[in-house]
């Protein structure tokens, strides 16, 4: 495998007594399409919090291109290059589509004014939401939320981009759209971590899936062989 | 200080501990567990104590019109949040901030109502357990921070067995924790908070029958327990009922230390400055989730 | 630039005013309202534009007034350095209970801002040294030259200083820190995800805010030659710094300033002509019909009926 | 018939004014705040007096215009209303507003611009200021002049120790530390000191401090919320049989809607006052019978013996000046108001240097026979049982505390 771009190393997360994640470790190389699935409460999103910033891990490390990030503040990963989208989407909702790819622009790549309005108008027509540009952001459909969302991400120029289920509520064909945009991403080399329940999106987009169950891993591999693991079948069907 | 003083100091720390816990309980539920900024809660309370008032005159005991005033009061309520849900929860952003005002607002509507009404004088009730003490030896409790003391103890034993035993109860904490899962239960989230609120209102009603034993109230006695009772809800752990009671212990067994020790200049000061402390070390609270 | 030739307007005419023969009590009542432009301004920019919703308004400025009077009693410091100085502390103040609180959750920032006003308070009614609970009747020194009387020149002081807060708040409201604040405002997990350092903004403006609470304070002790603690840690600030910017509008600098002068001026009306328990109302139901029927202030409104573009700044 | 005479006077003598500019009258009062119960019955008896001079012709022959603002009981608003009313309405003559935190502000003012100001019970404001046009209507001077009556009516009986109460505030702090120096004097010794903050809930615990403490006098400096809870404090609690004197700085317990609620539990209790029935002045017992009748209409204190009769005597002092003087120049009015005695409801007045009551005389009462629930009993003699000053003694104190508290 290729250096690793992101490693967990044995992380650990409570909540009062109960154990969100335990000893997690995996890594993710570098330009890899990985899918990371596990039933409601498996610890997913806390897994990714860890990894955003969002919460801190108690234990165990988190290292992002050979630098021990798990101390950082979350705006300091999305610096070094992790962007996140979220489960329910968080627009900042007083702003217009065009500013809130602004923020990350100006926060994240540094970008004076005028070079982050064209550069966000530049990634809105790659993800066909260039006429929505002024649009207040509060008043988009569910399906453009989910690629402001995405468009946000992008703007933040990351190396590696977790797709927190980018794709829940959508209709086929809006699943398709919103799939295609992630595989034009990692064509440009952005590594991307997606967190889906659509279970067929995940097998379609992903090399890699590791599933989790109550805080722990429970296989690893193709898609192919994880749709075909016992352990998965039964966190899954809860038998 | 003599043991014999610091037993006292408690003592009357705990009566006072009691009195803030009933003053505080009925925030608890509306801030603590439904996160409405009900900055108006200490101005409805009095309002409370004023209703309690007028039925005194009528020859009413105090506690017995707080209790009658309970179902009044959480018509009240369900109509406040009703009013305050359309025009701001159901609006979405910044329902927070705008809240807060009108809550503000609400306060001093109902301030000026009660001076227009009754003037800027004191007010006070009459019972038999107002001016008596109960004597041990040498030791002697006012009657009326005792009958505060059961106040709150009945308050927060029959919120927190109500909270936890009986289906809206359990139905109003799982609104406070996660709202879509109790959407998926087939509840109403707002129609339950609606409820909540009334109840919170409801014994805010007692409280304010409660707080006329206890002392003199006059119209702008609301502003003095906006800061107290907000510490003692935060202090708890937001939406606590047992960490209410607790909480108030703390402030008024701290307060009375404070006050033999120190001097009772520095009471207050002690009482924000441990909310403080509290808040930067433990931000959920003493006992929050 | 409009914007700069507004400011200077203002400044001019507050001196051109001071220096003309007009009316005493307009400076007196209009260095009220001005005071309140400085206040809502202040409080607008950690309130209004990151939603962090501070009830301290009253410690900032109370500190503001007592730095002031430390001052002026131990070294007879002139006013410009009086202002500087309470500016100063307040910000620190901020500063400090930013530290401490502004990593909670906003309501509990709120809380602990309420706090904060019965510590300060507290603390000034034990400190002897500047009258403690029984409050000091100050002397005022002769007034400079071109003024006529104090007033005046505490009327100038205080357009001055507002002028100096609105172009802070606006400042801030256009800059990348504005947009920060914003974007806290409406996520703030979402901002500090796409790189918004959230806690050093709102730090940031916590320190602004009340250093410029601080300011307004600081010439409060000269305008009423006196001090005591209740009156300089009034409720009252924190409500009308608070309802000002609500009835203006909080998204743009000009809000507050529609409000303090709106509500200030009908606070001053009202106290001169019904004189009675109605001019609590007056806030009361402003506040109450503006958030429930005009949520984004009167500037919301004017923007409704189209009578501003959408996005003037 | 009395009435109809009465508004055919009115009109008649409006008739006859009509033809000058009014002689306004300016006063900033707090109708809301905590200062609010004792400002609406101060007004009210103001009010009174226009009424009253205009009947008899007005001011040099102007009818008189009374021009009054609510301040709020804040400090921040009287500098506004004062410049307000010189300014804008161009009064006059100005009254102090109810109290001294409010009239502080306005010293500095009155003192630049020459003016008379008339004080309304307001204690030691013009300390600072020095202001030689300044005239306090209230009937004590300094803090001696307040506290000098408990301590020596203690002191007669044999009194040796002192425990002071006082509230954070401005006037009670005041008051007590002047009390403190006085106790000092006279070689009182301290055994207890607390000053209790604002809002404070509960005193149980400070008066079981007392009665640990075994004073044989305690000195109460409260404001009216505070003074109704350690009234009932001390009536459950007990203060300990050693205790002969308690109260004297207790503001409240001279407002009537405080003394009917409290009823009994005032008995024993000494404190000050500033006029009680039995106190004779010429003219008072007509203005209280007045005063009643109006109040009842405007739903303040209904007996007024506090602040109200010393407000109608601000009037009486004006209206003598302006009447000896023949002018409304400040200067002049002042020089005169140095220089002599008025006659008013409330006895002769007279000022010292400093604007306070040349003869202070703060009337030390005990109460005792004082029934529940019982607003006129409080119009007879014998309910505030005067101990101090000599000339208005109409008794000796009962002690220790807590017999006179029992009834007698």
């Amino acid at each position: 495998m290729a250096a690793a771009l992101l490693q967990v190393k044995s992380v650990s997360k409570h909540f009062g007594g109960f154990a969100a994640l335990s000893e997690v470790s995996l890594e993710v190389a570098e330009g890899e399409r990985f899918g990371l699935i596990g039933p409601n409460g498996s610890g997913k999103t806390t897994l990714i919090n860890c990894v955003s910033g969002a919460l801190r891990n108690e234990a165990g490390s988190i290292v992002f291109r050979g630098e021990e990030i798990s101390r950082l503040a979350a705006y300091q990963r999305t610096r070094r290059g992790i962007a996140r989208s979220f489960q329910i989407p968080r627009p900042f909702h007083s702003m217009s589509v065009l500013e809130n790819l602004v923020v990350p622009l100006g926060y994240v790549v540094g970008l004076n004014d005028t070079d982050a309005h064209a550069e966000a108008v530049r990634i809105l027509k790659t993800i066909g939401l260039a006429d929505k540009a002024q649009t207040p952001s509060n008043r988009l459909s569910q399906v453009e939320l989910r690629k402001l969302e995405l468009a946000r991400a992008m703007a933040a120029r990351p190396r590696l981009l977790i797709s927190d289920e980018a794709m829940a509520g959508l209709a086929g064909n809006e699943v398709d759209e919103v799939l295609k945009i992630l595989f034009d991403l990692n064509a440009t080399g952005i590594t991307i971590i997606m967190i889906e329940h659509i279970m067929q999106a995940v097998m379609r987009f992903s090399q890699r899936v590791i599933c989790l169950d109550a805080g722990r891993i429970i296989c690893e591999g193709t898609p192919a062989g994880i749709v075909k693991n016992p352990d998965v079948q039964r966190a899954y069907l809860g038998a | 200080m003599s043991f014999e003083l610091l037993l006292e100091a408690i003592v009357f720390g705990v009566l006072l501990g009691c009195f803030y816990a009933a003053v505080s309980i009925g925030l608890s539920v509306a801030f603590g567990l439904l996160d409405v900024p009900h900055v108006a809660h200490p101005a409805i309370m009095v309002l409370g104590s004023y209703c309690t008032y007028v039925l005194g005159r009528y020859g009413w005991d105090p506690i017995v019109a707080g209790i009658a005033l309970m179902p009044l009061f959480f018509l009240l309520g369900v109509a406040i949040y009703r009013f305050y849900y359309e025009s701001f929860e159901k609006r979405g952003s910044d329902a927070g901030v705008r809240g807060l005002a009108f809550f503000f607002g609400l306060a001093f509507i109902i301030e000026v109502g009660l001076i227009l009404v009754f003037g800027v004088d004191q007010r006070m009730v009459e019972a038999a357990y107002i001016g008596r003490s109960l004597a041990l030896g040498e030791f002697r409790i006012p009657w009326r921070m005792v009958v505060a003391f059961g106040v709150a103890l009945a308050l927060t034993a029959g919120l927190t067995i109500y909270l936890s035993r009986t289906f809206t109860g359990r139905a109003i904490k799982a609104v406070a924790q996660d709202e879509p899962a109790l959407r998926l239960m087939g509840a109403n989230p707002v129609r339950i908070k609606q409820w909540a609120f009334g109840i919170a209102t409801g014994v805010t009603a007692l409280a304010g029958a409660m707080l006329i034993v206890v002392g003199p109230v006059e119209p702008s006695l609301d502003r003095v327990y906006i800061g107290r009772t907000f510490a003692v809800v935060v202090l708890a752990g937001l939406g606590s009922m047992t960490g209410t009671l607790a909480a108030g212990l703390i402030l008024g067994i701290s307060e009375s230390i404070v006050l033999m020790q120190f001097g009772a200049s520095w009471a207050p000061a002690v009482a924000f400055g441990l909310l403080l402390v509290a808040l930067g070390i433990r931000p959920q609270g003493l006992f929050g989730r | 630039m409009k914007f700069w030739i507004g400011m200077a307007v203002t400044v001019a005419l507050a001196a051109g005013l001071a220096l003309s023969r007009t009316n005493e009590y307009f400076f007196y009542a209009g260095f009220v309202v001005l005071q309140f432009v400085v206040l809502a301004t202040a409080w607008n920019i950690l309130g209004g534009y990151a939603g962090y919703v501070n009830f301290g308004t009253a410690a900032f400025f109370g500190i503001g007034a007592y730095t002031a009077v430390v001052l002026f009693k131990a070294a007879g410091a002139p006013l410009a350095l009086q202002i500087l100085a309470a500016a100063v502390i307040s910000g620190l103040l901020g500063f400090g209970t930013g530290l401490l609180t502004l990593r909670l959750r906003g309501i509990f920032f709120s809380i602990a801002t309420v706090a904060v006003i019965f510590i300060m308070e507290t603390a000034m009614v034990n400190w002897r040294y500047v009258g403690g609970a029984t409050g000091m009747q100050l002397l005022r020194p002769p007034v400079m030259e071109p003024f006529e009387s104090y007033t005046r020149m505490l009327f100038v002081t205080m357009a001055i200083l507002a002028v100096i807060a609105v172009s802070i708040a606006r400042y801030i409201e256009v800059s990348w820190i504005g947009r920060g604040l914003r974007a806290i405002r409406d996520s703030e997990e979402a901002a500090e995800c796409f790189g918004v350092p959230t806690l050093q903004l709102k730090l940031f403006a916590c320190t602004v805010s009340g250093a410029l609470m601080g300011a307004a304070g600081a010439a409060m002790p000269m305008y009423m030659s006196f001090i005591e603690p209740p009156s300089s840690f009034s409720l009252t600030y924190s409500v009308s710094a608070l309802a000002m910017p609500m009835i203006g509008g909080t998204s743009h600098w000009l809000g507050p300033v529609i409000g303090a002068v709106l509500l200030g001026s009908v606070q001053q009306i009202v106290t001169v002509t019904i004189s009675n328990e109605i001019n609590v109302l007056v806030v009361g139901v402003l506040l109450v019909v503006f958030v429930v029927a005009a949520p984004d202030g009167i500037l919301g409104l004017l923007k409704k009926l189209r009578w501003l573009p959408r996005s003037s700044r | 018939m009395r009435f109809v005479s009465f508004i055919l006077g009115l009109a008649f003598s409006a008739l006859a004014l009509a033809q000058s500019a009014p002689v306004k009258i300016g006063i900033g009062i707090a109708q809301t705040g905590t200062l609010g119960g004792g400002g609406k019955a101060a007004l009210l008896a103001l009010q009174m007096w226009v009424e009253d001079v205009n009947g008899r012709g007005g001011l040099l022959g102007r009818k008189v215009e009374l021009l009054a603002y609510d301040d709020q009981s804040n400090p921040a608003t009287t500098p506004g209303i004062y410049t307000k009313l010189l300014d804008v309405d161009k009064v006059d003559l100005l009254i102090a507003p109810y109290g001294t935190v409010p009239t502080a502000p306005i010293m500095p003012l009155v003192k630049q611009r020459g003016l008379l100001l008339m004080g309304n019970f307001s204690f030691q404001v013009n300390h600072t200021v020095k202001h030689d046009m300044w005239f306090n209507n209230a009937p004590w001077g300094d803090a001696t002049s307040w506290t000098e009556g408990f301590l020596r009516i203690g002191q007669n009986i044999g009194a040796q120790t002192i425990a002071f109460i006082a509230a954070d505030q401005e006037f009670a702090q005041n008051l007590a530390n002047g009390a403190k120096e006085i106790a000092k004097k006279s070689g009182l010794k301290t055994v207890y000191e607390q000053n209790y903050p604002p809002a404070t809930v509960d005193f149980s615990a400070m008066i079981r401090a007392i009665r640990a403490a075994k004073p044989d006098m305690v000195f109460v400096c409260s404001y009216p919320n505070d003074s109704v809870a350690i009234v009932r404090a001390v009536n459950e609690i007990g203060v300990g049989s050693q205790v002969q004197l308690f109260g004297g700085g207790m503001v409240g317990l001279q407002f009537t809607p405080i003394m009917s609620s409290l009823g009994s539990l005032l008995n024993g209790i000494t404190n000050y006052n500033s006029y009680v029935p039995g106190m004779k002045y010429p003219g008072i017992e007509d203005f209280l019978q007045r005063y009643a009748k109006k109040a009842a209409e405007a739903k303040v204190d209904p007996l007024g013996f506090y602040l109200p009769p010393f407000n109608y005597a601000i009037g009486q002092i004006l209206e003598q000046a302006v009447a000896a003087t023949k002018s409304l120049d400040q200067k002049l009015l002042a020089k005169h108001l140095h220089g002599h005695e008025f006659n008013t409801i409330v006895g002769p007045i007279s000022w010292g240097p400093d604007g306070e009551r040349a003869r202070p005389a703060v009337p030390m009462i005990q109460f005792r026979n004082v029934a529940d629930k019982n607003v006129e009993q409080f119009r007879q003699i014998g309910k505030q049982v005067i101990l101090h000053p000599p000339q208005f003694k109409s008794g000796d104190p009962v002690v220790p505390y807590e017999k006179a508290r029992g009834g007698n």
